[in-house]
């Protein structure tokens, strides 16, 4: 039998991308949650436990010609479509070479036309029918292009999911609507938010079809999606697509997660966590050898310490131009 | 020049943009095979087909969020709402989004979608087929709101509109539709989004209005003109820019203002305009600034005589305008 | 094998009630178009071709402890939870005693405490969110209450239903979300609203049972009116019931349909008219002779003369009234 | 009496309330075990059960829509906002749905619900967790809004919100939550809606402002007297309604009037503050109506040095104080 990843037609090189890519949302974060932690900076939302959905969707897409409206926990998926840690870093300390905003906006407000990733707000779901906007005019254009979007499962309760859905479904549109559910809406537990079981049985009301992937398995997920690729290219319209995963840190540095879930739940999630699941796969099939492991690690702290020196260093943007960009300037 | 009512000035300018340009495209509620609840779109689909002239769900915060997008992705749509009053779903769309994309992405994207919805009351519409929704924008940096009050400066004011690099909030007075009719050139032009319009030149007293009202206002000018009292009669046109200058030009040439509006007087745009002439000019003034406007109540209610009593007319318009000159 | 209805449990009497509920629903529509042409009044909106689903769905209900959260095209619901022929001429005459509004709403915008029967307004689905809001009472304070909801198909890809349906799916509340699909928002067809084939599909989105019902054949609807309202009572929460019928007029008094769709298709769906189908059933059991009927009918006439002329007469509101209730008066 | 900060005198209200009121209920998004992102329900859901302090889905919406729901039959909802930036969603709940019901059933029905929602800037949040929403909403006939800016003021007007027959937007500005303290009485009691208080006498200029900013006007007033500049300071309170006939005393009382708010000038509140004035008692001023207020932009940037530039302080406001005073 073909291993999973052969059946997927990747190359350990790919594997070992994917794994990379992974490791830096992850260290990104960490680095962040430090930098917090002492003051420098002033607020972080986490990716952990979401890494391997977030690449895994990534790597399924094109970026050189799809298009992402990412959502505040996309570390994964932006440094895929071209964001750098530098990047990264300019926007935690809200620098004015944020690619994002300027520094104008929270971090995770992720935004960039060269990196085909549309600019995001903070309201949750308003990303939905912009992207469906995008999908409409590939289709109208005749262009090839994939949106993929991404939210949480408690933004699925938003009006915008519902009329961001229906709207894709009636023209059957390319876009890929993605949610990462993560078990929790800040505090309120997946039982309390959702009047179903699944996200994904919510395809069904809008005539496409609802996929559950295991969102702690990066393979899976690339899988997944990969159809739901193909199916869009097709004109065969949108598929929603769920990944389960957990979250495994609170909600953003403001929040206190043990309000409203124990220590023991955190634990016993971590035995899954994604990147554990993706280095074991990797160790056993013979991709990644320690060694190999420390070296990439190296690599993304070399690159994190640059990216926070650089970002450290750099300036704010003068405060009159506050002021600018309101309309078009002549 | 042709003449043609407002309504059909609005489907002129729609007509005469779709066909110089491919990215523009119409989206709402019945715009295609229905041709509008009003007809402002009726022949386009004909013309243009399905894709550029799209029959919605009914969800206004799709057609909007959707609009929003494919305005970044290099569009130009025209999304319809069907009456003013139902714009409020897509509101959360409008505000937080297609106001602050260019802002908060430090003008990396940029957001030129057009959002038109027919306004206003006397037509038997009731509370909720006749509200004026400009109040509820207005405050809001990043959007542009207009709302012409004649055939010819609605059509050049809406290809301005769908050519603005920003979006615009075009607002159409449903009791103009097909009241008033005025010479439209009948190629492409446009006008300056954010210029208010002198619709009279007078002495004694300045009026300021927008919309429908700017025709009742011009009836009363009328009326007082026979009296030897003569009107200086401001029609703003955009409601967002507001045309400052011209605000306290006109309020310094006769010292007397009053401001008319079918909304309700209580933070409506008369507030703005009034805070305006207060903090720049107030000691041109010989007389307090008054407004003219709808009464305090939630909207306007179908039983005719309640109606009645919600609407300016032209005579009550001209009493205030008497009563203020004499001041 | 049993008679239809007495599989259901409803007698002979029951079932001439229901007819007559139908008949003055659709005979009310007819007055209203004939005042309306003649310019004695503004603006009417039709049931026809929906009776059987408002009144299958209004008797399925306990008009004594229910609520009931109608649209606009509900004149078969209405009268049974209590409206009378004559306060429905008040409404279209906007007069003063118009129980929904005083004559401040548009004809169609039903309401009254009395009546059991929750104001409502013009944007569509804003209901859902109050019908849940009045389940939710009903089950904190133990109450036995069941709340119905109509709403069309299209409003259907409203955010408010989404949500309201979610909210009441995660509490488990007593309500019903009854659809009235007629084919047709206006001149949108249903292919080009709904992503989903059936209104129903949307159930399993928020954890309860979609159901469809002939919505042209009032004994269906009842039977699956009846057994969600137990479901309801029972505790096990809400129900999305979708009636397939089809709107045989115009939108409004305003509307022009032969803009979208033909003669044919409405001649057509005229041969599947509920009262109809209904006469021809109790016709062949016996239930409903001519003269039965004619006496029925005539019964009607006179109710609506009557309350045509009690409405002609009445008085509007005073002028200055128009300023009363924005707020509660002391 | 104990000293509170605010957001304490805000979980007192509501915990006195619910003692009191078996009908009271709180829902919104983790208001339950979470306790409110700003612990403004702390502590309830362990008192009253989750019955009663709902954990609702994430959907604005449908929380005001269930509000009002339950509102008309019978019951007391408070219904929290997390943040006042996120109250779009439920525009339409809250404008064509809340504010109308009195009035479109012709007094049959009512709607008391309560909504509070944590607004302002100055504490990192950035363009979507620092703003000001009352503009948008206190020109809708039907609603009342209130915003008070100290522990004393702000118990006392959530319980008389949560009693009122009508629905009233509580406005929270975050920057209070645990800045401002004050003594604060334990028991139950209420503050008349619809009222301002002056918060300091003077006789040189007048100052109308609300929310955190009256804390930065006392500051600032402070300054000021040290130069023998006295000034006459009134707290709105409320927004809607507004109390005119305190705006036009304070205003006659000196003649020279600044309006100061945190939220961006352009048809905010100060804009009908001043055409009240305008209007009311024009020629008892010695100077333009000024106002003072944040700059045109869509919000509130996340970069320090943006915000700071953004944000009014004592230190502005000082200076304009003093300006005006000069005139
Ligand atoms: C419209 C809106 N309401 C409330 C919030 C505040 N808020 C931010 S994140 C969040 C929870 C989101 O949960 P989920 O969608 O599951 O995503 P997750 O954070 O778990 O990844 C809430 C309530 C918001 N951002 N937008
Ligand atoms: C929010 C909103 N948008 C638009 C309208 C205008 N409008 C009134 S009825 C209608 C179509 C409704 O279709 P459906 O829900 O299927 O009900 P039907 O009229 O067919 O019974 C539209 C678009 C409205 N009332 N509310
Ligand atoms: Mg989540
Ligand atoms: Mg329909």
């Amino acid at each position: 039998m073909a291993a999973k990843h052969e059946e997927l037609g990747l190359s350990a090189e790919q594997l070992l991308e994917m794994y990379q890519y992974m490791l830096s949302a992850r260290m990104t974060d960490e680095r962040m949650t430090l930098l917090q932690r002492s003051g420098k900076i002033n607020f972080t939302v986490s990716c952990q436990g979401q890494e391997a959905a977030q690449v895994g969707a990534a790597f399924a897409m094109d970026t050189a010609i799809d298009w992402l409206a990412p959502y505040y926990r996309d570390i994964g998926l932006v440094l895929r479509f071209g964001h750098t840690l530098t990047d990264l870093m300019y926007s935690v300390f809200a620098r004015e070479e944020d690619p994002n905003s300027g520094g104008r906006q929270l971090p995770g407000h992720f935004g960039g036309k060269k990196y085909r990733t549309i600019t995001g707000s903070s309201p949750v779901g308003t990303q939905l029918p912009h992207a469906v906007g995008f999908a409409l005019a590939a289709k109208m254009r005749g262009e090839q292009s994939v949106v993929l979007t991404t939210l949480g499962e408690g933004a699925t309760n938003q009006g915008d999911f519902h009329e961001g859905c229906n709207f894709a479904g009636v023209h059957k549109l390319p876009v890929i609507f993605f949610c990462e559910n993560n078990q929790y809406a800040i505090s309120v537990s997946l039982k309390m938010q959702l009047g179903c079981e699944n996200v994904a049985d919510r395809g069904v009301a809008y005539g496409f079809p609802g996929v559950i992937a295991d969102g702690m398995d990066v393979l899976d997920v690339y899988r997944v999606c990969k159809e739901a690729v193909t199916r869009a290219r097709a004109g065969e319209g949108p598929t929603l697509i769920e990944a389960k995963t957990y979250r495994l840190k609170p909600h953003t540095s403001d929040d206190d997660d043990m309000r409203y879930r124990t220590k023991e739940e955190v634990e016993e999630a971590k035995k899954r966590d994604p990147i554990l699941v993706f280095r074991t796969y990797l160790a056993e099939h013979g991709i990644l050898t320690p060694f190999l492991e420390e070296s990439i690690k190296k690599q993304i702290e070399i690159g994190l310490d640059e990216a926070t020196a650089a970002a450290e260093q750099a300036a704010f943007a003068p405060p009159e131009s506050a002021e600018r960009f309101v309309y078009a300037e002549q | 020049m042709a003449i043609r009512t407002y309504i059909q000035a609005i489907t002129d300018a729609l007509d005469v943009e779709m066909a110089l340009d491919d990215s523009v495209f119409i989206l709402g509620e019945d715009v295609g095979k229905r041709g509008g609840v009003f007809s402002a779109t009726a022949g386009l689909i004909e013309k243009y087909g399905e894709e550029r002239v799209l029959d919605t769900p009914l969800s206004e915060s799709a057609i909007v969020g959707v609009a929003i997008g494919a305005s970044m992705a290099g569009l130009k749509p025209v999304a319809e709402i069907q009456f003013a009053d139902f714009i409020f779903p897509a509101y959360n769309q409008i505000v937080s989004e297609a106001a602050r994309i260019r802002y908060r992405s430090n003008n990396d994207w940029n957001c030129p979608v057009t959002i038109r919805a027919p306004y206003g009351g006397g037509v038997h519409g009731a509370l909720y087929h006749s509200q004026s929704v400009e109040a509820l924008f207005y405050h809001v940096p990043g959007l542009k709101i207009v709302t012409p009050s004649t055939p010819y400066e609605a059509k050049g004011l809406l290809i301005a509109a769908i050519r603005d690099p920003d979006p615009v909030l075009f607002l159409e007075h449903k009791k103009c539709y097909r009241l008033v009719k005025g010479e439209v050139p009948d190629d492409d032009y446009t006008l300056p989004i954010g210029k208010a319009n002198v619709k009279r030149e007078g002495d004694d007293i300045t009026v300021f209005t927008y919309g429908l009202m700017t025709h009742y206002c011009l009836e009363a000018a009328d009326v007082l003109a026979k009296d030897g009292i003569s009107v200086h009669l401001v029609d703003l046109v955009s409601i967002r820019p507001m045309d400052q200058q011209a605000i306290v030009e006109a309020a310094e040439r006769t010292g007397k203002v009053l401001i008319v509006h079918e909304d309700n007087k209580f933070g409506g745009v008369g507030a703005e305009i009034s805070a305006i002439i207060a903090e720049e000019c107030l000691f041109s003034l010989d007389a307090p600034i008054r407004r003219l406007c709808g009464p305090e109540i939630p909207a306007m209610p179908f039983s005719p005589p309640l109606e009645k009593y919600y609407l300016l007319s032209a005579s009550k318009i001209a009493e205030s305008m008497r009563e203020l000159a004499r001041y």
